[in-house]
């Protein structure tokens, strides 16, 4: 045990713990905004899997892991554009939707990577890292967090840009009332679907860039169907961390760690029953909810459609 | 009290041949009217008449089916309350239209461009200087939370909003249905001064039920009947305020209101034993705790209860129903302990509670109209039997309820959410007076409801006492509280503070209480006077 | 309701794989093997792939209306459901990680099991792991795995009785969970493995992508040693080898044993003696290493060495844990 | 009626077909064929019309279950967890019940076992709902996960069939399970568990809509305020509702096993609940539309895996094209309320 202790292997156990955290943490921030907004966006799942599709099929055509990133980023906003189209603009049921766009998804980039690559399977290129001056260099956190692919420094700081939405923005002010009272933000002169419509694109866009992480950084190739429940976890996470941006990185990085736990203990030859091992993650959050959890924090509207001038919308 | 009425210059805003249907009901039909800087424009009507419509057209929530609107002059439409707003016209809604979790700063913030910060200090710094403007005395604090604060304040804030976007015409729908009478008075005196001011006179639309706020304040009262303007009237010296009552009533209702009595019906005979007692009832986990509150309601008795809202009257009802349980004292009923029983159990043996909060707890807008007859009584026979819900006992029941209390709807399977306040009030009524009721307590009956509707509600209140009933008349309205009340007290800070007798001084002495205790209880959450800088 | 075939006169097999037959492994070797093998009998194969592991039984149902004569259930999964259909349309089906369930005429048992390939494997990462560590990466724990990881594992250590193994399995159905594949697969090479045995369906892309992409603790370069397929059209320079199962033989000798009306009477398996199962060789491998494989390859043949496999997971930890502690 | 029928049916099945078409054709399918291909399998054919009968069953009762929590405002969205428990728990005691006592009684016990597992894991979210206020939509999920890495653990270490090598319990002997019905008419391989399933639909209907006790529960979810108002135990209600919605899910786990699959293997997830919480809200929680969306579902996966084979496009195609029919029906729900809304102003 002590012998595998070695900087390389500490530093791939936190390397590895960010790379699975940072496309929880990109979606996870997306889906925040989403719900403060009052929108439900149990399709998240799908927007992280077509940015992942796309994302792949770009940096492998164009050769750039940059066109890849920016391939996702739309492609997850396109699923997003539906679901704000047919979830906030027509106010049909946000679940359906949700789960509809998730199938549709699921089937499509299946069906696409088996017409496409079912023969080949190309990887993609290592992608690039930014080494941070003076940080990169220091033991196990150096390479673990500091050279990292800047998509990663990007989301850290999308935490911060998050919390400066939250406070310092007339959009922030827009996205709690949409998702709390959507008839004072109209009657306030705001515009409750623009605020709406914006938040699920912003969702999508970050579910978006998470794929492409998870395809460009995390596998280095697509598989259907790899996303593998992520999106489902980076929703929890939002309703977990109850509006506050910096709680998402808090539970991203904790479920990276539980991964990396798990695989660290597997790897020291700690002979635990894997299943059992595996639950680690949950039972942490159900730990977390059951010391601390309180009453829901959730948006009074979230989940509801809402048209201007009906009562029964509040 | 002389003021300049524009009479001769254009509109701000005119409406003409305005149709609003939804479905088939007409809710406007063919409305001319027009609001003019400087006056105060009341709105009447009983409830369903058109008049939140109106508003609603006027705020851009709803779109007019047909007819013209008019902007100083010329014809335009206007799609949403932004527009609204750009175009001069400021709405306070009769549900507010605050983001509760926000602060008041941010809630005034809400709508302005979605790049720039909120600049929360300037805001905030026109916010005291528009208070003050309206005679604020610098009590609304900018950065509490819309949620923590009580209903005036709120409505002060959303007209304090209303000015800082430079609007023209204010309209105000029902803002004084939930205000005490010193408050609903200052907010009145309000609008005149807002209307007079020479510099920059606005329009003012109000909509109130109350006659006397319209005859006292009113320029110009447009009815509204059914949909379609009934008629016009300007008060004046040519008439006197009775024939104007009458006049405005007669425009109002096609069969006229009957007059119901002013005064507290006889005293109950003294032998008449206490029906509920309620012996030093203390709440520590309240806002505020209650405190040894003390009454005794005999048979036929009716004890007002009169304060200011939030000083402890709804807790007190709650644990009367056994919505709240009681750290201290005890509730008797005929005597016998209450404390160990739950809603069903008290309901059972008499004691009623007509919830104020129609709405959100009174009634389940899903349920029909006969379910919600028996939401306290849920697998009672005759109505299920062996669990099973029997449709032909429901349905007889609620025929027999809607036919004893006028309630307008359909038939018995009607949603109660697609009843009006008055119905829906009738069907609390019905519900609670139901069976072998013993005492009642009534938390603002009449709040919302037109003339006719609360007079309505006045004599079913009168009739319950009458039939020997033990009631508890739970009331911002001081006028109501009067008119009904054998006893009055007065709770502030969550205690009683004071005990007056009915009957003839009752009013000002009772005002005098209240007015009392809000200088006692200053500085906690309760509902502020709208009076002048002093 | 289709009479069932009469064994002389089977013209149609039908093959049903949980997934894609484009996986490069059990799926695409099982769907291949299947048409070479009614190619070869001149019989018409039909092909369900992609059906999931719920429930398969309409799927059976209807290949057997469609008039196939024998029901290749190509997944474990599918061995509760296939000889009950079977039994149920007469229908004599074929089944894997189920041998007792045979029955003449009926039901017949090709558990494929590559232990002694993976042994094989083991042997020869042994030899030319240069950092002295192997890993053992898989997306779940099925018995067919099991059987392989601790093959591979006692393989290592008759040929290094020191040598360290890492082994690792990214989650409880990480079957399409390639991001977590390369992740897990990199940590196990910080710990030091030079060589994975990797396995894993749409995951062990990411496994191969992982072994490209990270150097060794040594800076040298990382090998990666494959299961069932054989990867080689899509390598770049890292796939050492791969325990390839042929199944064709096994397809063409249940084909054969329905018509001669023998089905049922044995069970089938894969094994180095036939070449049903082997290790793939590539040109990466040193000629003095494949020789000294190939010795071993005969003395399994000849029974010199024997081997049992390891089916449960337990088992499987408990020779990676020896193994892990041993210097 | 057949206004309202066009609206909520016809309509969305005809812009989902069309929808799908195109997608086929650019696939280079004929979309005829393709639709021909579903219909004739998964309708027409006896044993396709079978197939899609007896996979009704388990999604019914999951239907039930959520339409039982979701009428009385609870999230219960820990259905698959629930579900898998259940599944396993009778999978275990079924072989070993069937050889002690009348296959009815085994199959009782082996109900009620399922459905109080299914509860048990209900409790921690209930719980925490009931007595913290915490909302049960994480906390369930969260359960759900942990309940199928137990149900793998349970299989593997406790329930483990000694005769295999696959980690999978003892197989119930096909005599032993829920008998087939519909002889002369279905062919006999229709699973009696649709049977449960419909009844247990109809049932939670019938309560829900006809019962004190189900109008209690349509208050709490209603208005929780107006159910302290008629004072209703707020908390102890909710925690009924949460065992009953999670003994359903358990239920349909052993109707699963006990009817059809005979018994659990590791790794096995349906996740059936994905699939049935659209259904439901476009049911608008009313039981008999469920039957009819649960029904509909089930031709269109059994027909559809099999046009697929036939014409050579991966069984994906299906995956898209019950998207495309949740999206249309979805809009048809809409256009039907916005039509009653007016309606009922109008009433
Ligand atoms: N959003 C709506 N949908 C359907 N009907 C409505 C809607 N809003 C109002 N109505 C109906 O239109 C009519 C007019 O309603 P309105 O709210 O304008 O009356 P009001 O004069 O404000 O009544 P109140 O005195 O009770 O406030 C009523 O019959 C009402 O039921
Ligand atoms: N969808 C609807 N269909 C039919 N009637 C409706 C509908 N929504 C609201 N109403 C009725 O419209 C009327 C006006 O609604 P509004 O929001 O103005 O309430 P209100 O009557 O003014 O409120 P209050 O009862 O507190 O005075 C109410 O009587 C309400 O019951
Ligand atoms: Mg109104
Ligand atoms: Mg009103």
């Amino acid at each position: 045990m002590m012998e595998l202790m070695t900087t390389a292997f500490a530093t791939a156990l936190l390397a590895g713990a960010v790379t699975a955290g940072v496309p929880l943490l990109l979606a996870g921030l997306g889906e925040q905004m989403s719900q403060k907004s009052g929108v439900l966006n149990i399709g998240l799942e799908g927007m992280m899997l077509a940015g992942a599709y796309a994302a792949f099929v770009a940096a492998l055509g164009t050769g750039d892991p940059w066109w890849g990133f920016a391939a996702g980023m739309v492609a997850g906003m396109g699923i997003a554009a539906l679901m704000a189209l047919l979830a906030v603009c027509l106010g049909l049921n946000q679940i359906v939707i949700g789960i509809a766009l998730l199938l549709g998804v699921e089937g499509a980039t299946a069906i696409l990577h088996h017409l496409a690559f079912a023969t080949t399977y190309p990887r993609l290129p290592p992608a690039p890292s930014w080494a941070l001056p003076g940080l990169s260099h220091l033991p196990v956190v150096g390479p673990a967090l500091f050279d990292r692919s800047p998509v990663v420094y990007a989301a850290v700081a999308l935490v911060a840009v998050m919390v400066w939405i939250d406070r310092r923005t007339g959009f922030g002010l827009s996205l709690r009332a949409a998702g709390e009272h959507p008839s004072a933000l109209d009657a306030a002169g705001g515009s409750v679907v623009r605020t709406r419509v914006a938040a699920v694109l912003a969702a999508g866009a970050g579910a978006g860039l998470g794929g492409a992480f998870m395809v460009i950084v995390g596998a280095g190739i697509f598989v259907p169907f790899m996303t593998n429940g992520a999106g489902f976890i980076a929703i929890v996470l939002a309703m977990l961390a109850r509006g506050r941006p910096l709680m998402v990185l808090c539970g991203a990085l904790l479920f990276g760690a539980c991964l990396s736990a798990t695989t660290a203990l597997q790897v020291a030859g700690i002979d635990a029953p894997t299943d059992v091992v595996q639950m680690l993650p949950f039972a942490a959050v159900l730990l977390v909810l059951a010391i601390f959890g309180q009453g829901g924090a959730l948006p009074a509207a979230l989940g509801e459609a809402w048209t201007r001038g009906n009562p029964l919308g509040k | 009290m002389t003021h300049p009425v524009y009479a001769d210059a254009t509109p701000l805003v005119s409406l003409a041949g305005i149709r609003k249907s939804y479905g088939a009901v007409r809710a406007l039909d063919d409305v001319d009217v027009d609001f003019r800087a400087g006056e105060v424009h009341v709105l009447l009507g009983e409830n369903g008449a058109g008049k939140s419509t109106l508003a609603a057209i006027l705020a851009g929530v709803q779109q007019p089916d047909g007819g013209r609107i008019l902007l100083d002059g010329t014809e335009r439409r206007i799609a949403s309350p932004r527009d609204a707003m750009d175009s001069g016209i400021g709405v306070v809604f009769q549900h507010a239209q605050l983001v509760p979790s926000l602060s008041l700063v941010d809630n005034i913030a809400l709508g302005g461009p979605w790049w720039q910060t909120p600049q929360r200090a300037r805001i905030a710094q026109r916010m005291r200087e528009a208070d003050a403007r309206i005679g604020g005395t610098g009590r609304l604090d900018p950065f509490a939370r819309a949620g923590a604060l009580s209903l005036g304040e709120r409505q002060r804030a959303q007209i304090v909003r209303a000015l800082m976007r430079d609007s023209r015409l204010l309209v105000l729908d029902e803002p004084t249905s939930m205000l005490t009478p010193e408050a609903a008075a200052d907010l009145v005196r309000l609008m005149r001064r807002l209307a007079d001011d020479a510099a920059r006179p606005l329009g003012i639309v109000f909509v109130t039920h109350r006659l006397d706020e319209a005859l006292d304040c009113g320029d110009r009262i447009t009815v509204l009947r059914g949909g379609r303007k009934a008629g016009e009237l300007r008060p004046g010296a040519d008439m006197t305020r009775d024939t104007a009552r009458d006049t405005l009533l007669g425009m109002m209702f096609s069969g006229g209101l009957a007059q119901a009595p002013t005064i507290a019906a006889s005293l109950p005979a003294a032998s008449a034993a206490p029906v509920l007692e309620v012996q030093r009832l203390s709440i520590a986990d309240a806002d505020p705790p209650l405190r040894d509150v003390t009454l005794t309601v005999r048979a036929g008795e009716i004890v007002g209860i009169a304060g200011i809202d939030g000083n402890g009257q709804r807790e007190l009802a709650e644990a009367l129903a056994g919505q709240r349980p009681f750290d201290a004292g005890d509730i008797l009923l005929c005597g016998a302990s209450v404390r160990g029983l739950g809603v069903a159990a008290r309901y059972k043996r008499g004691l009623r509670y007509a919830s104020d909060d129609r709405h959100g707890e009174g009634t389940v807008s899903a349920l029909s109209i006969g379910l919600n007859l028996l939401i306290k009584r849920i697998g009672d026979a005759p109505f299920w039997r062996g669990g099973m819900e029997k449709l032909a006992a429901v349905d007889a029941h609620a025929r027999q309820a809607i036919e004893a209390f006028d309630i307008r709807a359909q038939g018995p399977r009607t949603l109660a959410g697609h009843l009006s306040g008055g119905n829906l009030q009738k069907v609390m009524l019905a519900r609670e007076l139901d069976g072998a009721a013993r005492a009642i307590v009534f938390a603002k009956p009449t709040h919302g409801l037109d003339v006719r509707s609360a007079a309505a509600c006045h004599a079913r209140i009168r009739a319950a006492a009458a039939a020997g009933l033990a009631v508890v008349l739970i009331s911002t309205d001081l006028d109501e509280i009067v008119a009904l009340s054998q006893q009055i007290v007065v709770m502030a800070g969550g205690r009683i503070v004071a005990r007056i007798p009915g009957g003839e001084g009752a009013h000002a002495a009772v005002g005098r209480a209240i007015s009392r205790s809000e200088d006692l209880s200053a500085g906690g959450l309760q509902d502020r006077s709208f009076g002048e800088a002093s | 309701h289709a009479a069932p075939a009469k064994a002389d006169e089977l013209s149609t097999i039908a093959i049903l794989a949980p997934e894609a037959a484009t996986d490069f492994g059990w799926n695409q070797q099982g769907v291949a093997a299947a048409r070479a093998a009614a190619d070869k009998a001149g019989v018409k194969v039909l092909v369900a792939e992609n059906l999931g592991y719920d429930d398969v039984r309409p799927v059976l149902r209807e290949l057997a209306e469609d008039g196939a004569g024998l029901l290749i259930a190509h997944a474990s999964g599918y061995n509760t459901a296939a000889p009950e259909i079977g039994a149920e349309l007469g229908v004599p089906v074929a089944i894997t990680d189920r041998p007792q369930a045979r029955e003449p005429g009926k039901v017949a048992d090709y558990t494929a099991s590559g232990h002694e390939g993976a042994y094989l494997a083991g042997r020869l990462a042994g030899r030319l792991s240069r950092t002295g560590t192997l890993g053992i990466v898989t997306s779940g724990e099925p018995p067919g795995w099991n059987s392989q990881s601790a093959a591979f594992a006692q393989g290592a250590r008759a040929e290094k009785p020191d040598i360290v193994i890492r082994y690792a399995v990214i989650g409880p159905a990480a079957y399409s969970d390639a991001a977590g594949a390369r992740r897990v697969t990199e940590t196990v090479i910080a710990a030091g493995a030079d060589i994975i045995f990797g396995q894993g369906n749409g995951s062990s892309f990411g496994m191969l992508a992982a072994v490209e992409a990270t150097p060794a603790v040594d800076g040298g370069k990382v090998w990666f040693i494959d299961v069932i397929g054989d990867k080689t059209p899509i390598d770049k320079g890292h796939l050492l080898s791969s325990v390839i199962w042929n199944l064709e033989p096994v397809f063409s000798a249940i084909i054969a044993d329905v018509k001669a009306g023998t089905f049922g009477e044995r069970n089938y398996g894969i094994a180095l003696r036939d070449d049903s199962v082997s290790l793939l060789k590539t040109p990466h491998i040193p000629e003095d290493a494949w020789r000294h494989i190939e010795g071993i390859r005969q003395d399994i043949i000849d029974g010199k060495i024997t081997l049992t496999p390891v089916f449960d997971a337990a088992g499987v930890h408990a020779l990676v844990t020896s193994a892990t502690r041993a210097p | 009626m057949t206004g309202r029928f066009i609206r909520l049916v016809a309509a969305p099945l005809l812009l989902a077909l069309g929808l799908t078409a195109c997608m086929l054709a650019l696939m280079g399918v004929d979309p005829l064929a393709y639709f021909g291909l579903v219909v004739q399998r998964g309708l027409l054919s006896p044993s396709g019309l079978q197939a899609a009968i007896t996979r009704m069953a388990p999604l019914l009762l999951v239907a039930a279950s959520l339409i039982l929590a979701f009428r009385a405002g609870i999230w219960n969205l820990g259905g698959d967890g629930q579900y898998l428990l259940g599944a396993v728990i009778a999978a275990a005691i079924a072989p070993a019940l069937a050889g002690m006592m009348p296959h009815w009684l085994a199959w009782l016990v082996c109900f009620a076992a399922a459905a109080v597992t299914g509860a048990v894991w209900s409790l921690l979210p209930a719980w925490l709902r009931a007595r913290r206020g915490v909302n049960e939509v994480v906390s369930s999920l969260m359960m759900s996960f942990l309940g199928l890495s137990l149900a793998n653990v349970l299989i593997k270490f406790v329930f483990q069939d000694p005769g295999t090598t696959v980690p999978q319990t003892v197989t119930l002997p096909v005599a032993d399970r829920l008998p087939r019905i519909g002889d002369g008419l279905l062919g006999g391989a229709v699973s009696s568990g649709v049977l449960v399933g419909l009844l247990a639909v109809l049932l939670v209907h019938g309560v829900m809509t006809r019962t004190a006790f189900g109008l209690r529960l349509r208050i709490v979810g209603a208005n929780a305020r107006a159910a302290v108002h008629a004072g209703l135990d707020v908390p102890r209600l909710t925690m009924v509702v949460f065992g009953l919605s999670a003994g359903l899910a358990g239920l349909a786990g052993a109707v699963d096993v006990l009817g059809i699959q005979g018994n659990v293997r590791a790794g096995w997830n349906p996740a059936y609940g994905l699939m049935v919480v659209p259904l439901v809200f476009l049911a608008r929680f009313n039981g008999f539309a469920a039957i009819v969306f649960v029904f509909l579902f089930s031709v269109l996966s059994v027909g559809g895996e099999s046009a697929a084979r036939r014409l050579g496009v991966p069984n994906y195609v299906t995956l898209v094209t019950v998207a495309i029919l949740l999206i249309g029906l979805a809009v048809g729900e809409a256009l039907d309320r916005r039509r009653r809304a007016t309606k009922a102003a109008t009433a």
